[in-house]
């Protein structure tokens, strides 16, 4: 009945090309658009195609509600406007689109995060000269991330990560006339490049694989493969690896997570929009959709549990020096993704995709808080200029107090239900010490998100008393997003998603039992943090400096983020480029490749030097020439 | 009949192809030149080309050959001028060329086994030629010539005219 | 009739017809510069040649002895060749083209059936129209072979403008040939009978308006007789001719009028066939209605020449390439579309 | 005419007049005389095609005979208006005197 319904072969399509359709517009008729000094326009039109786009996926949400007990879901190619995209001899790529729970779960996410943060950069920017780019590039980022996680078959996948990635690229660069962002830019771009490799030649082992790139066939083919036990470097675990290292780019993970703090660099939503709801999850959903294919890797799994709770714990600490309010939220963005990874990890796949859920709606509305605060502190980002801003712009402060009490995993805040749901799936993976790491990185980050609250909206005001004059509450563009967030952060964690999206994964059914001490046990450790934070940064205000003179190394080690930005650096100054000049430029290039080209040039030269003279000029001696060769063939025919 | 026919209009066409070739007088060489095309056009249609017969006339005489004269006469070009020794070594390696060439294409010739059948029923009427030409084998290529037509037309127009 | 074989019939067929045709067209052509004077002169409210026998009726006689006693002059510096050549090829094509052309309906006689026409070719017009598009010849070669620069600007002349024309003349006969379906001229005739409003100059008529005007530049009549435009040109290609070859030339410009004429009877008029339904067949026979026609035809050409004044060269050939083509395209298409759409 | 030494003739033929053709290229000097032999050229092999398509029975010889003369006109057209270019620009038709497309 379902499949019956001709409006639900085209709907994803018109949810793909909404925005797409915003893009062209804007992208075409910019300057036009400027025109209007006044002009909203631009911003009205993004806003509408990604509302528009929220709307029906909305509706395709409850149409599909009815099929969840299916795991197949809807694959979308012909007949309404999928085409073959590729065809090379066995090679075949529709450009088909997937519509099962767990896409739809994500396209709820791009559209309904997106809408509200196209409408927050409304007032954001509506100071900025170049609002039409910046409108479109945002609606061609929605686009690419809803082929992204819409797409059938890894190719289209694909199509959509690198697009996300081109406009990661353009929105962290945004105000390119500061040399930190474009700079940051090309370091995002650089990073994700070397991921990237990692997912093509992942994609060439599952093609070599299964024979198929498509993702049901995928899902469909690995249950029937052996299953490749811990230590064993099979097909399926490289394959995983491989592709987990693309993740690790698009995501953040050690070692290639050094690119997200320096994104900072964008605006603001665009922070909130890519670079901590939906663009860095793209790699947990990728994973997540390829579970059964993880599944038969235990190597793999370990590897990326190891990966996400080493990264949680690390950007967790970093975070705990960060004075910036936004590289604080960027470090708690790695964290919690190293978190969704644990998750994946251990095999709660569905747990991860519910973190990765409720983190869109608590992260989003931390960005765009802090960027409510920028705004109110006119550009200032320091924490240590803030303070006792709680009265001064009352919505922005409870709405953040909403966020961090999620993050922190207070109850009834969205953040309890997913981060206790991976500390069990942890616990009934037998897995201890990674288990006990999540656990000591959840009390961190309730210390250092209650920090980043206290310091800036308790306490006294530091910035000087002509900052302070200036401070004032955001427009309602602006606010009614944060708002709408904050009740979001309070209540989704209600949804049960990980049974919504369980039959995507084709997994065995999960017998891991409840365990009853467990929230307390969470909660203990969040309430333990935030009371710590309270305690130092509220009550004893000298000793967070005394503590940090004490641990010295400690703290110069998380100061310099454990010396990633060095050791990268130092890499690509002496084995790339230094190699590159002394090896392939001035002996590779210059003597060999442009010896021979040279030499190959000198010495036709020179054959040219006396070919040439038999261009005559004379018409008729060519014709002669023409005779003489007719003569030779019919000789030659002749003769033989 | 129709052999002796043939044979009159081929010496006729073998006499008028040398006068063309021989001529220092390009008008001259026009004149002989039409004469060989009309002498070619009767033999085909004594070799049963009604159709090509008459196009000959139409197209190479009617048409092409008056835009000869035409340019000719408007160019006022006279006799070739004789000038010692010019490419004496050109014209002889042509000739010893194109003999080359007869004689090896006329091997082939006499070579040959008379085998052609002459097939009984050769209908090659207009109404035949329009069905061969506007089938779907020909039709493309036909329309093509249109095309080809009318870029030479505006191709001629824009390197004749002085200015445009 | 009996005792003869077949070959020596159709020689002996061949011969009359053929002396019979030359020789009407030679007495027409006498006739013709008689009529012409005349008519011209009663036009222009004078009396014309009335001196040589009654009514002046034996003018062309005496205009033909004097010609023939007339001293032939060379120029020096004329080409030999092409000069003696010239009014040769004028005629010869202008005979030719007469050869393939119907004059009458077919009969009876003998026990065989006859058809006045020299040759009943089956690409009859495709014939036609490639010897008249040699007859530009005879007038190139002479203007050019008299070495005379009004000689060779006439020839020139002649040649473009015959170039330009014969493409509107030779499209204009496609929708007719369209409609029979044929390129016999016989065929074509045949379609018209039964009424005047068979006829291709009601049916065609756009063609026959291409036709008209195309047929007056070819037989460079007035006004398109810029090639020999007296007050330009002294007489064009024939300006240093005299006597015989003179004759030759006038009398190809004359035979090329009448087979025009035949041929506009032939394609447009309904050729032998009457115009009027009803009538009794035996009434009138067929030859004489086509006479009438070609006579009436004549008649509009010296009526032509007596009314309109001459174009200038420009306008000839702007008129020619932008009007009359593209006009005689149109025709085309839309007898086609038509022609299709019926048999379908 | 269905003598079968009679295509043979008629090759023959085409094959002098192709040489003859070929010579004049380069006896002359004159362009519109080598133009005019190669139009020679050409018209001895549209005879070949009429008498091979009369040996065989088909008609596509003289189908292709069509397109050359297609071709032929068009050539005609563009080539004359080329001597009439070159004419003006160089005040001689001679084919020496062109010869600056050499090294």
């Amino acid at each position: 009945m379902l499949l019956e319904d001709p409006l639900i072969h085209v709907v994803p399509w018109v949810i793909l090309l909404l925005p797409l359709a915003g893009f062209t517009v804007l992208a075409l008729f910019g300057e036009w658009i400027k025109r209007d000094k006044e002009d909203a326009g631009a911003g009205y039109i993004a806003c509408f195609t990604v509302l528009a786009s929220f709307a029906l996926s909305c509706w395709t949400t409850l149409r599909l509600y009815g099929l969840v007990g299916g795991p197949e879901g809807l694959r979308f190619s012909s007949p309404y406007l999928g085409f073959e995209w590729i065809e090379a001899g066995g090679f075949r790529v529709p450009m088909s689109l997937l519509v099962d729970p767990l896409s739809v779960v994500m396209i709820l996410v791009v559209t309904g995060v997106g809408s509200l943060i196209h409408v927050y950069s409304l007032g954001y920017m509506a100071k900025d000269a170049e609002r039409v780019s910046y409108f479109s590039y945002l609606n061609l980022f929605t686009f690419f991330m809803l082929l992204l996680v819409l797409g059938g078959s890894l190719p289209v996948l694909f199509v959509g990560w690198e697009g996300v990635g081109l406009c990661s690229y353009l929105l962290i660069g945004f105000w390119y006339k500061k040399d930190s962002a474009s700079a940051a830019g090309m370091k995002a771009f650089v990073v994700n490049r070397i991921g990237d490799a990692g997912l093509i030649l992942g994609m060439v082992f599952v093609f070599h694989q299964f024979g198929s790139l498509d993702l049901v066939d995928i899902a469909t083919n690995a249950g029937a493969l052996a299953a490749e036990p811990w230590g064993e470097l099979g097909p399926v675990t490289i394959a995983g690896l491989l592709l987990f290292l693309g993740a690790c780019g698009k995501s953040a993970q050690i070692p290639l997570h050094v690119w997200l703090p320096d994104a900072m660099e964008g605006p603001t939503p665009v922070s909130a929009l890519i670079h901590a709801a939906t663009m860095v999850t793209a790699g947990v959903y990728m994973v997540a959709r390829l579970a059964p294919l993880y599944h038969q890797s235990e190597t793999a799994m370990a590897v990326v549990a190891v990966v996400g709770a080493a990264t949680a714990l690390m950007a967790a600490t970093i975070a705990l020096v960060q004075t910036d309010i936004k590289r604080v939220l960027a470090y708690s963005t790695v964290s919690q993704l190293g978190y969704m990874f644990l998750a994946c990890g251990v095999g709660a796949f569905g747990v991860a995709v519910f973190h990765l859920f409720t983190h869109a709606f608590f992260k989003a509305l931390l960005f765009l808080g802090s960027g409510s605060v920028i705004h109110a502190m006119s550009g200032e980002q320091d924490m240590r200029k803030m303070g006792g801003l709680r009265g001064k712009i009352p919505v922005t402060f409870w709405t953040f107090a909403a966020g961090t009490l999620a993050i922190a995993g207070i109850w009834p805040f969205a953040g309890f239900f997913s981060k206790d749901e991976i500390l069990l799936g942890a616990w009934n993976a037998h897995q201890r010490v990674l288990f006990g790491l999540g656990l000591f990185t959840a009390l961190l980050t309730a210390f250092y998100m209650s920090r980043l609250l206290f310091m800036t909206f308790f306490g006294s005001f530091r910035g000087g008393s002509e900052a302070e004059h200036h401070v004032h509450e955001s427009p309602l563009s602006m606010l009614g997003p944060l708002v709408i967030l904050a009740i979001g952060s309070a209540s989704v964690g209600f949804l049960n998603i990980p049974r919504f999206v369980a039959p995507v994964f084709r997994l065995p059914a999960d017998h891991g039992h409840h365990v009853g001490w467990l929230p307390w046990v969470a909660t203990l450790s969040a309430v333990a943090g935030i009371a710590l934070a309270f305690h130092l940064y509220l009550q004893r205000t000298d000793l967070p400096g005394r503590i940090g003179t004490a641990l010295a190394p400690l703290r110069s080690l998380f100061e310099a983020k454990y010396y990633f930005d060095h050791v990268y650096d130092g890499f690509t100054r002496r084995v790339v480029v230094g190699g590159s000049e002394s090896f392939l430029w001035k002996w590779m290039d210059v003597g060999l490749i442009d010896g021979a080209v040279n030499g190959l040039a000198a010495s036709w030269e020179s054959v040219a030097e006396g070919a040439r003279r038999a261009q005559t000029g004379f018409v008729r001696a060519y014709a002669l020439a023409i005779l003489g060769g007719a003569v030779a063939v019919l000789g030659y025919l002749l003769w033989s | 009949m129709d052999a002796v026919l043939f044979y009159v209009f081929a010496v006729l066409a073998v006499v008028n192809a040398v006068l063309v070739v021989a001529q220092r007088n390009p008008v001259y060489s026009a004149f002989c030149l039409i004469a060989v095309l009309c002498c070619l056009s009767a033999i085909y249609g004594l070799l049963g080309s009604p159709f090509i017969a008459t196009l000959q006339i139409v197209v190479y005489a009617g048409a092409i050959m008056v835009l000869f004269l035409f340019v000719l006469m408007l160019l006022n070009v006279k006799r070739e001028e004789r000038s010692p020794g010019d490419g004496v070594r050109l014209k002889a390696a042509g000739f010893l060329l194109c003999a080359v060439l007869v004689a090896q294409a006329g091997a082939v010739l006499l070579r040959a086994r008379p085998g052609g059948t002459g097939a009984a029923a050769y209908d090659a009427s207009t109404r035949r030629m329009a069905e061969i030409l506007f089938s779907p084998y020909f039709l493309y290529a036909f329309e093509a010539t249109s095309v080809l037509i009318l870029s030479a037309i505006v191709g001629a127009v824009v390197l004749a005219k002085k200015e445009l | 009739m009996e005792g003869l074989t077949e070959l020596q019939v159709e020689l002996l067929a061949a011969t009359v017809k053929v002396l019979l045709v030359v020789g009407v067209l030679l007495g027409l052509f006498s006739g013709m510069t008689y009529v012409e004077r005349r008519l011209l002169a009663f036009m222009q409210f004078r009396l014309g040649p009335n001196r040589t026998g009654p009514l002046g009726l034996l003018q062309p006689v005496a205009d033909g002895i004097k010609l023939f006693f007339k001293e032939e002059l060379m120029p020096a510096a004329a080409n030999r060749l092409a000069f003696l050549g010239a009014p040769v090829v004028a005629i010869a094509t202008a005979f030719m083209a007469v050869a393939v052309i119907p004059y009458g309906p077919p009969f009876e006689a003998f026990g065989r059936r006859w058809q006045i026409q020299i040759a009943d070719l089956d690409v009859g017009l495709l014939f036609l129209f490639a010897i008249s598009s040699l007859g530009v010849y005879g007038i190139v070669m002479a203007g050019w072979a008299a070495n005379n620069k009004w000689s060779l600007l006439g020839g020139l002349r002649s040649a473009a403008q015959m170039f330009s024309y014969e493409l509107s003349l030779g499209l204009s006969f496609v929708g007719v040939i369209l409609l029979a379906g044929s390129f016999r001229i016989a065929d074509i005739v045949d379609r018209q009978a039964g009424g005047f409003w068979n006829w291709n100059a009601i049916v065609q008529f756009p063609a026959f308006l291409v036709y008209s005007i195309a047929a007056c530049a070819e037989v460079s009549r007035t006004p398109f007789d810029l090639p020999e435009g007296e007050s330009e040109l002294v007489a064009g290609f024939h300006t240093e001719y005299s006597s015989m070859r003179f004759a030759l030339l006038q009398m190809a410009e004359y035979v090329n009028m009448i087979t025009v004429a035949v041929l506009a009877t032939n394609l447009f008029l309904g050729g032998w066939h009457p115009g009027v339904p009803g009538l009794p067949a035996e009434g009138i026979p067929g030859f004489v209605w086509f006479s009438a026609k070609v006579g009436l035809i004549l008649f509009v050409f010296i009526w032509l020449r007596g009314t309109l004044p001459r174009f200038r060269y420009d306008q000839l050939m702007s008129f020619g390439w932008k009007v009359l083509i593209p006009l005689a395209v149109l025709n085309i298409l839309a007898t086609a579309a038509v022609v299709a759409l019926a048999r379908r | 005419m269905d003598a079968p030494g009679f295509l043979q003739h008629a090759l023959l033929l085409s094959l002098l007049l192709f040489g003859i053709g070929a010579l004049g290229v380069f006896l002359r000097r004159n362009v519109i005389t080598i133009f005019m032999c190669v139009e020679l050229m050409l018209n001895a092999a549209n005879l070949a095609f009429v008498a091979f398509s009369r040996a065989h029975g088909t008609l596509d010889g003289q189908v292709l005979v069509f397109f050359v003369m297609v071709v032929a006109a068009a050539e005609a057209a563009v080539g004359l208006a080329i001597v009439i270019a070159l004419q003006r620009h160089r005040d001689t038709l001679d084919v020496d005197a062109f010869s600056l497309m050499r090294w």
